[in-house]
């Protein structure tokens, strides 16, 4: 059995890796997907705990969790769409309109 | 049986009420209310005489002490009790008639000068005489320190109100205003004097066996469980600083040096009211409140000595600038200042009496000379310049008569009364002063100050009354009626013979009791009787009479000196002024001229003062502005200016939010968990 | 006791369990009614229809939980708290108290809304999304496992990120959106990992039983883990609760947001941030406040309130936007009310005087605020303008909205006229007897900045002249008006009733640690 | 019940008068405030005084609701009356009639608005001045800067929103300081009310315990700096003192003559009754500074009316320096020092109020305030100008007026005072102010009412109308009745003040 920890560390890479394309990319739809990606670390730990302590409370949060980040993306996507038809792009930095 | 003294309080209130009367309804009365104040004031007049013979009599009181009035209670095992009373002795029966009297000519000579003249304002003008009037007669009756102060102080304002009358000018309303501030800084020693004294005491009462003086008697006396001493200080230095305190009121209402300016100015009042003023109410207050707690002063021989150094010196310092003015009130507003000193002068030299007496002398004749030179300006329409006068005495000859006759007063000439009161005095402060220097040196002034006073005096009288006349207006002079005439003859009368009710020089000389007033003084209740203080003088304050050879010669020496300085004076004017057309003389004085002319300079110095306070406010004012509202204005910009630099954190780009989140996230994890120890 | 309240609690008693959940299913029932609604009549001007529909859910909603709140559902004195399918959902004093506030503020502003909205399209929508996002606050007010939390976190969060964007053509309405929505994404993912995290180490998401993992085993050995996981939930919450520095959406997304929008946002979205946040951290993690290497969550949340209060007041202060200024100043307001979590030590006397406190604190921000939003709302509605200058003088057009809101600042700015006094000084003071002077401190000091750009907006409606922009005012919207007028008098009773809302919060937020 | 009817009537009244047509508001808002005044005499002739209501002694008209309980300590609606909250009632209705009076004729627009504020501002004063609990005192003594910021905001002056805003925020602060260093020591007590008496007799029996791991002597200092600060803003002494000449010279007539002649009496009232009933063992360990700071206000204060050009200034200056004369009172602590400053308190409310309402009817007729855009106003308005001047010496402290029987009492109390090291030499610096006040008065006297009569207007100055006279002349009534009888209000003052006095560890 793959100890715990292996999990953790992959999780967290995964966490990381999507944060920093937060962190980094511009394009909004970067954004969501680097988002998404930050999700499924957890849900990796969801997952992976489930089998450690041998209960399935994880695995069917996983479910939701995965349920969530659909209605998340659509709502994002929408969200998006407008975005582009008043300003244009669909770059994160653009929509400056309102700052301090 | 009805007694005088039920109707002590009607003296101070016949007045008062004329007050309200003049000011409410003045302008529907005839005259403006003035004979609502004659009549007041005669009536006052009438009780107060009734007072004094009241007691005189056999049976009667020989004081009458009443609390009319609880102003406020203190509480607690000895509480403070502030009261209104009167005092009535013989002292306060004395200035009673003096007050009445002359606020009854003065009130009759303003027909004259006020109305006659076609003055506006006159219900003004009486009601503030009204209540001058009042207010000085309920400071007189007074029979405790703050009653006396509260008085003092209304007298104080209606000076404010009177000589500030024609307020349309510029010059009356400065006038105005300076007297009330000159005195005013002497009111604040004064206020700190009475504070000191129901500090000390508990008790502000004149008279009585629990009045102040007694109490400041007995701790002298080594009982100083009566008094509440301050800063450790011994009875009779903390008496003497409160007695100093309490002075410096007097100093100021009574024109002394250096708080003489305002009164010289304050000639831009109608001329009755330079009379009251002078003779009557506001200086005279300065000097009858020595004299009326002389009992707490006789304990504390180092004031009285300043008192009669002050005096002495004010007499002789007042009288040089007489020397050289041009307006008749100018000389007479310096020689009033002048005959303070000597009672001042008087008071410091125990002889409670000699004051009282001058007091009284003085009143009569410096309130004739006011109104006769009133009578002059009324002729002279308005104009005060003597060297525009000249040779009236033919055109005025009632004027003339009691002029002289007060001039001859002032001067000190044999047998007028100012002759018998200030020899008085002198010939005390010498005696006294053969024992003590500081005495001496007063004396040596005020005997300096005779020649100079008669100078003036008769300078004065030749300027105006002989010689040709100098001007359209002097040779036309306007006229005027019995209101003007009445009132100079009586003082006229009174001027001449008022000094024979004390002619201590002539009982000494032949032991025919002639001392009629100093009997009187001495007949007063315990404690407030002329030998009283003479018995306190001579146990607390070492005041021990010195001869040159025997009495006798003493007292020949020193009236002797006293008249013939006087009349050498005298005869130096008449050498130099009672010229058909004099000139001035001045010149010849060289640059002490200007010196005199300017006063010595001491308004000059005043007003330095005034201004420099004026620039150090100026200066306050700036740093409140600049530096105190400056650190409250800039607390608040300080904090706008840290508001501003929070507000930079929001860049609007949603990229660095993600940024600064994470950033803070990390930080809180990295720094709880470190500091937390997650990671041992 | 009163007899009328006797009878009514003995009628709730004879209700069946689930019944508990009554106020959740009438708003969410409420919402699918709308839609069904709009599906079958899909006429364009049904604004008013659906305003009367979904502000009678609101009162209904809010009825049966006052209702539940005065008969004891859930509380000390009827049983204890209400728990339903296998404890992930629980009913007590705290949820019906929070849902109370929710229901409130979501009918002052469908009310509001009504005049907002006219003429605009797909008002049937508005309504629907508010109602879901009510729904979902109320859901989190009665989760009681870490699942339910996070789905009813999401429920309350999508539809919040489409009303903030429902104007759809106007730039900073979209804009608000967009950063609402990527600062939401990123922040529930942390918060998700979070949970995972947690649940890596006690294999359970029910916070009862977190509760107890960490009191039998305490974290030796994974205390960074947990500890992470701990920080992460915690920022979840101070996220929706926009606290410093997960604050950064709130001032475009209050700005931005149509009026209405943000005063709920502001009001019930960051009350419903606090509620969960309460309940996790009170049922769940409370042992962790004890165990060796502690995890002290308390003094994270302080700093993050001390950040919250000094941010938000002083970014206040210079503001030239009214709106904005308010958004500022709400973020100000959470910082105070995170008191309620930062003042928590474990066992301590006066955890249910600290919580009882920052739950009055809501109720009362929860009115005077929407109703300050409200009025930005009318302002917007009559298009006067945005800015200070903007709001010269318009007292004299309509005095009486004007009063309300002068009330509103007064009271926001803690001024002891007025009901927001209290719950503050009860915060602070409670704080104070917990043994945290320094967080009353700069409590009392911000609160004391926060004064000068509340009576700014003060100077301006009443004491400033109108220049001359004021011509375009013209009707005035009955609801909006209606709406202001009840938040006001609202905001004016509960300084007499307060002792009410200090009670009955105070003891719900007891019922927790007992 | 009588002080609930009152308060609640006076609020009532405000809400009428806002719906009032503008025209007949002043009338109304007149008729309406005779109201309390009628119940503040009626208190009076039914008041017999029997000690401190703080100490333990009776209290008139009680009333006591519990209300709420924060933090374990119970907040009552606890109301009553005693000898020094009694004359600051009637004061307090008194001249919010005479100041309505005056409004008539400068208050020219939202009429309405602004008599109901002054009516809304009534109430919570005589709430301010009757609570006898923490925090219901608290929050009418907030309430009072409401409508006193908009009476200052909306009818002010040219810089009247500056003015406003700083007085406004300035204020809070203080009162923001003030009320944490209060409440340091109410939860140090352990008490179970916001009662002031009960908080009073447990300092008093040292119920103080360690807070916070401060000693009780610590945090008793630390209390009584917090409230003395918060109070002296109020007052206000020297240096926190700048926001009252902005606030005067900008406030209409009727609202200075309100700040200057009860608003201000708040500080020193809170003073009296905190400050000083509470704390007396540390009001004696900063007796010297605290009569420093007495003795600077009255100077300073003089010497800044003395610079000023503005009547308005000059007058609100001098309330900087006459409020010095009370906290030099206070600090005295005998009878007549404490005693004193409470009599001051009516006493200047009185003095200052004629002042205000004098300035502002020369304002009504000239259009300006500066000393040297006018002279020989005495000719045009003789009989405002003779109040005028009765009301100005009634300021120097002439006797038989109200402001000499003040400051008098203060004087004489504060001599003697065993209390306050070196009290005869602070005394006498003090009292020097009585000079300097006399100074600028008579200096602006003679500038602008004086000489010959000149000011530049395009129309005819006359006499100001009745109902601007009215009021001032009821006022120097009531000056001179207070002076010549001051025993009306001092014999339930020093009633009320002994224990105080008592509880200073005889001293």
């Amino acid at each position: 059995m793959v100890p715990p920890e292996y999990y953790l560390l992959l999780s967290a890479a995964v966490f990381c890796i999507g944060l920093f394309g937060v962190l980094t990319r511009k394009n909004a739809l970067y954004f969501l997907m680097s988002v998404e990606l930050m999700l499924n670390a957890a849900n990796i730990n969801l997952i992976a705990f489930s089998l450690f302590w041998g209960n399935m409370t994880g695995q069917t949060f996983a479910l939701f969790v995965i349920a969530l980040a659909a209605a998340e993306v659509a709502i994002g996507i929408g969200i998006i769409l407008v975005l582009y038809r008043n300003f244009g792009t669909v770059s994160v930095t653009d929509a400056t309109t309102m700052r301090w | 049986m009805v007694a005088a003294f039920d109707f002590v309080p009607a003296i101070v209130l016949l007045p008062f009420v004329s007050f309200l009367i003049a000011l409410f309804a003045g302008k529907y009365m005839p005259k403006g209310g003035a004979l609502a104040g004659i009549a007041a004031t005669a009536g006052s007049l009438l009780l107060s005489i009734w007072v004094a013979i009241s007691l005189l009599g056999v049976s009667g009181e020989r004081i009458h002490q009443e609390t009319i009035y609880t102003w406020a209670t203190g509480i607690g095992d000895q509480p403070w009790e502030l009261t209104f009373g009167v005092l009535i002795d013989p002292l306060s029966a004395l200035m009673l008639i003096i007050v009445t009297l002359i606020a009854t000519l003065v009130h009759v000579f303003s027909l004259g000068y006020m109305n006659d003249e076609g003055e506006t304002g006159l219900p003004r003008y009486y009601a503030g005489l009204g209540l001058f009037t009042a207010s000085m007669l309920g400071f007189v009756v007074a029979d405790n320190l703050l009653m006396a102060f509260m008085f003092f102080e209304l007298v104080g304002l209606c000076s404010f109100l009177l000589i500030g009358f024609w307020f349309r000018r510029d010059g009356p309303p400065s006038a105005a205003k300076k007297a009330f501030l000159v005195t005013r800084f002497g009111d604040y020693f004064f206020l700190i004097g009475v504070v000191a004294v129901f500090a000390t005491f508990g008790t502000a009462q004149f008279a009585g066996p629990e009045s102040f003086p007694v109490l400041a008697e007995q701790a002298v006396a080594g009982d100083t469980s009566v008094v509440n001493t301050t800063f450790g200080l011994e009875p009779t230095q903390w008496f003497t600083i409160v007695g100093l305190l309490v002075l410096g009121g007097v100093v100021g209402k009574s024109a002394q040096f250096p708080l003489h300016t305002w009164l010289p100015d304050a000639m831009q009042g109608p001329t009755p009211v330079s009379a009251l003023i002078h003779a009557a109410t506001m200086v005279a207050a300065g000097v009858y409140l020595v004299a009326r707690m002389y009992g707490f002063y006789a304990v504390s021989p180092t004031a009285l000595a300043i008192i009669a150094f002050i005096g002495g010196f004010t007499a002789l310092f007042a009288a040089t600038m007489g020397v050289v003015k041009r307006e008749i009130k100018q000389v007479l507003a310096y020689s009033t200042i002048s005959q303070y000193g000597y009672m001042m002068l008087a008071l410091g030299a125990g002889s409670y009496v000699a004051a009282t007496f001058h007091l009284m002398t003085h009143a009569f004749f410096k309130a004739l000379l006011f109104l006769g030179a009133g009578a002059v300006i009324i002729a002279m329409h308005h104009n005060e310049n003597m060297w525009d006068m000249g040779g009236l005495k033919d055109k005025m000859p009632v004027t003339y008569a009691t002029f002289l006759a007060g001039s001859l007063a002032l001067a000190g000439i044999f047998p007028f009364s100012g002759f018998w009161s200030k020899d008085e005095i002198l010939y005390e402060a010498f005696i006294y002063g053969l024992n003590d220097p500081l005495l001496l040196g007063g004396w040596v002034m005020g005997l300096l100050a005779v020649p100079i006073t008669a100078f003036y005096t008769f300078r004065m009288v030749f300027l105006t009354f002989h010689g040709e006349p100098r001007s359209e207006t002097a040779r036309n002079p306007h006229g005027f009626g019995w209101n003007v005439k009445g009132p100079l003859s009586v003082l006229g009368v009174l001027a001449v013979v008022a000094g024979f009710i004390n002619m201590v020089p002539v009982q000494k000389l032949t032991g025919i009791e002639l001392d009629f007033l100093t009997q009187y003084l001495d007949s007063g209740g315990e404690g407030l009787t002329y030998s009283g203080y003479n018995a306190l003088l001579a146990e607390y304050g070492g005041y021990e009479a010195g001869v040159v050879g025997t009495e006798v010669t003493t007292l020949l020496i020193a009236a002797g000196l006293s008249l013939g300085l006087a009349v050498t004076g005298l005869l130096v004017a008449f050498k130099l002024y009672n010229v058909p057309e004099p000139v001035e003389h001045t010149a010849k004085l060289g640059q002490v001229k200007d010196v005199l002319y300017n006063n010595y300079y001491q308004d000059e110095f005043q007003v330095w003062i005034a201004h420099r306070t004026q620039s150090v406010a100026a200066v306050a004012d700036k740093f409140d502005q600049g530096v105190i509202d400056g650190v409250v204005n800039g607390v608040s910009s300080v904090s706008l200016f840290g508001g501003r630099r929070m507000r930079k954190l929001q860049t609007g780009l949603v990229t660095n939010y993600a940024a600064l989140l994470t950033l803070g996230l990390t930080a809180l994890l990295l720094a709880f968990g470190l500091l937390g120890g997650w990671f041992v | 006791m009163d007899p009328t309240v006797v009878t009514t609690a003995a009628l709730q008693s004879q209700l069946p369990e689930w019944t508990a959940l009554g106020p959740v299913i009438v708003l969410g029932l409420t919402g699918l009614l709308l839609l069904t609604i709009d599906a079958i009549w899909p006429k364009r001007n049904a604004n008013t229809t659906y305003a009367i529909v979904s502000a009678a859910g609101a009162i209904i909603a809010l009825g049966i939980t006052v209702w539940y709140l005065v008969a004891g559902t859930g509380q000390e004195t009827h049983g204890g708290a209400i728990t339903l399918f296998s404890e992930a959902i629980v009913v007590d004093g705290m949820a019906l108290f929070f849902t109370a506030i929710f229901t409130s503020v979501a009918a002052l502003v469908i009310v509001a809304s009504h005049d907002y909205l006219k003429g605009h399209e797909n008002s049937a929508e508005f309504y629907s999304l508010l109602m879901f996002a009510t729904t979902g606050m109320a859901l989190m007010a009665v989760s009681n496992s870490l699942v339910t939390v996070f789905v009813s976190l999401e429920m309350a969060s999508l539809p919040s990120y489409a009303l903030v964007g429902f104007l759809k053509k106007d730039r900073g309405s979209v804009e608000a959106s967009l950063k609402y929505f990527l600062i939401g994404a990123l922040s529930s993912a942390v918060f998700l990992f979070g949970i995972s995290l947690i649940y890596a180490v006690t294999g359970s998401l029910l916070l009862t039983e977190i509760s107890a993992q960490f009191a039998d085993g305490g974290v030796a050995g994974f205390a960074g883990v947990a500890g992470i996981g701990v920080l992460m939930i915690a920022g979840g919450f101070a996220y929706k609760t926009a606290s410093v520095p997960f604050h950064f959406w709130a001032p475009e997304a209050y700005e931005g947001a149509p009026a209405p929008v943000s005063a709920f946002l502001s009001s019930a979205s960051k009350a419903a941030g606090f509620v969960v946040a309460f309940r996790v951290f009170a049922e769940a993690f409370m042992p962790l406040l004890e165990v060796t290497p502690a995890i002290d969550w308390a003094l994270a949340f302080a700093v993050l309130a001390v950040l919250t209060m000094v941010v938000g007041n002083f970014a206040a202060a210079t503001q030239e936007n009214v709106k904005r200024m308010l958004a500022y100043s709400s973020i100000g307001h959470a910082g105070y009310a995170l008191i309620g979590l930062a003042a928590l030590t474990a066992g301590g006397p006066h955890n249910g005087d600290v919580m009882g406190a920052a739950m009055a604190h809501l109720l009362i921000y929860g009115f005077m605020n929407t109703g300050a939003f409200l009025f930005i709302a009318m302002v917007e509605y009559w298009g006067v303008g945005r800015t200070f200058e903007d709001y010269a003088g318009l007292s004299q057009k309509a005095p009486l909205a004007c009063v309300a809101m002068a009330v509103f600042m007064f009271s926001l700015a803690g001024l002891p006229v007025f009901g927001g006094f209290f719950s503050k000084y009860a915060l602070f003071a409670s704080a104070v007897s917990a043994g945290f002077w320094w967080l009353a401190a700069v409590g009392a000091v911000t609160s004391a900045l926060s004064l000068y750009y509340y009576s700014r907006v003060v100077k301006a409606i009443w004491i400033e002249e109108p220049n001359g922009n004021l011509d375009v005012i013209e009707s005035k919207p009955t609801g909006l008006y209606a709406a202001i007028i009840f938040a006001a008098v609202a905001t004016v009773l509960l300084l007499p009733g307060f002792p009410i809302a200090l009670e009955t919060a105070e003891a719900a937020a007891s019922a927790l640690f007992a | 019940m009588i002080i609930e009817a009152l308060i609640a009537f006076t609020f009532a009244a405000a809400l009428l008068v806002f719906a009032v047509p503008n025209k007949y508001a002043g009338k109304v808002a007149f008729g309406l405030s005779l109201v309390p005044v009628i119940g503040s005499l009626y208190m009076w002739s039914l008041f017999e005084s029997g000690g401190n209501a703080l100490t333990g002694g009776d209290i008139a008209f009680e009333t006591i609701i519990p209300w709420v309980e924060i933090a374990g300590i119970q907040v009552q609606w606890f109301v009553g009356v005693d000898g020094i909250s009694l004359p600051l009632v009637v004061l307090t209705t008194f001249l919010t009639s005479l100041a309505i009076v005056s409004a008539w004729t400068p208050i020219k627009e939202r009429q309405s608005q602004f008599y109901g504020l002054m009516l809304f501002m009534e109430a919570n004063l005589l709430g301010v001045f009757m609570a006898l609990d923490f925090f219901l005192w608290f929050i009418f003594w907030e309430a009072v800067l409401v409508p006193m910021y908009f009476l200052i905001g909306v009818w002010g002056g040219p810089r009247r929103k500056y003015a406003a805003i700083k007085f406004f925020v300035y204020t809070n602060v203080a009162s923001l300081v003030m009320f944490i260093g209060f409440m340091a020591l109410v939860f140090g007590l352990n008490v179970e009310t916001f009662g002031l008496p009960e908080i009073t007799q447990a300092l008093a029996n040292d119920q103080l315990g360690t807070w916070f791991g401060i000693a009780p002597d610590t945090l008793k200092l630390i209390a009584f700096l917090a409230l003395f600060v918060g109070f002296a803003v109020k007052v206000p002494v020297v240096p926190v003192h700048t926001w009252l000449p902005d606030a005067h010279v900008e406030a209409p007539t009727p609202v200075s003559v309100m700040l200057a002649g009860v608003l201000l009496k708040m500080g020193t009232y809170a003073l009296l009754r905190f400050n000083f009933t509470m704390l007396p063992e540390q009001a004696s360990l900063l007796a010297v500074p605290i009569a420093i700071i007495a003795v600077v206000s009255v100077i300073y204060g003089a010497m800044l009316a003395l610079a000023q050009t503005d009547l308005k200034r000059i007058v609100a200056y001098s309330s900087v320096s006459s409020m010095g004369y009370v906290i030099l009172g206070l600090i005295a602590f005998t009878e007549f020092g404490v005693g004193g400053a409470t009599f001051q308190m009516v006493a200047h409310g009185l003095i200052s109020g004629l002042m205000f309402m004098s300035v502002g009817v020369i304002y009504n007729a000239t259009h300006t305030r500066i000393v040297s855009d006018m002279s020989g106003l005495a000719d045009r308005m003789p009989v405002a100008v003779g109040i005028l001047i009765a009301g100005a010496f009634a300021y120097m402290g002439l006797p038989l007026m109200a402001g000499f029987a003040g400051e008098f009492f203060i004087f004489a109390g504060s001599f003697g005072s065993t209390f306050l090291p070196y009290a005869p030499i602070f005394t006498a610096l003090a009292m020097f102010g009585i000079v300097i006040v006399a100074g600028y008065l008579l200096l602006a006297m003679q500038k602008t009412l004086f000489g010959e009569y000149r000011l530049e207007t395009d129309y005819e100055v006359t006499a100001a109308p009745l109902h601007d006279v009215a009021p001032m002349a009821v006022l120097l009534l009531a000056i001179i009745a207070l002076g010549v009888a001051p025993w009306v209000f001092l014999d339930m003052i020093f009633d009320a003040v002994a224990p105080i006095l008592a509880n200073g560890g005889g001293l």
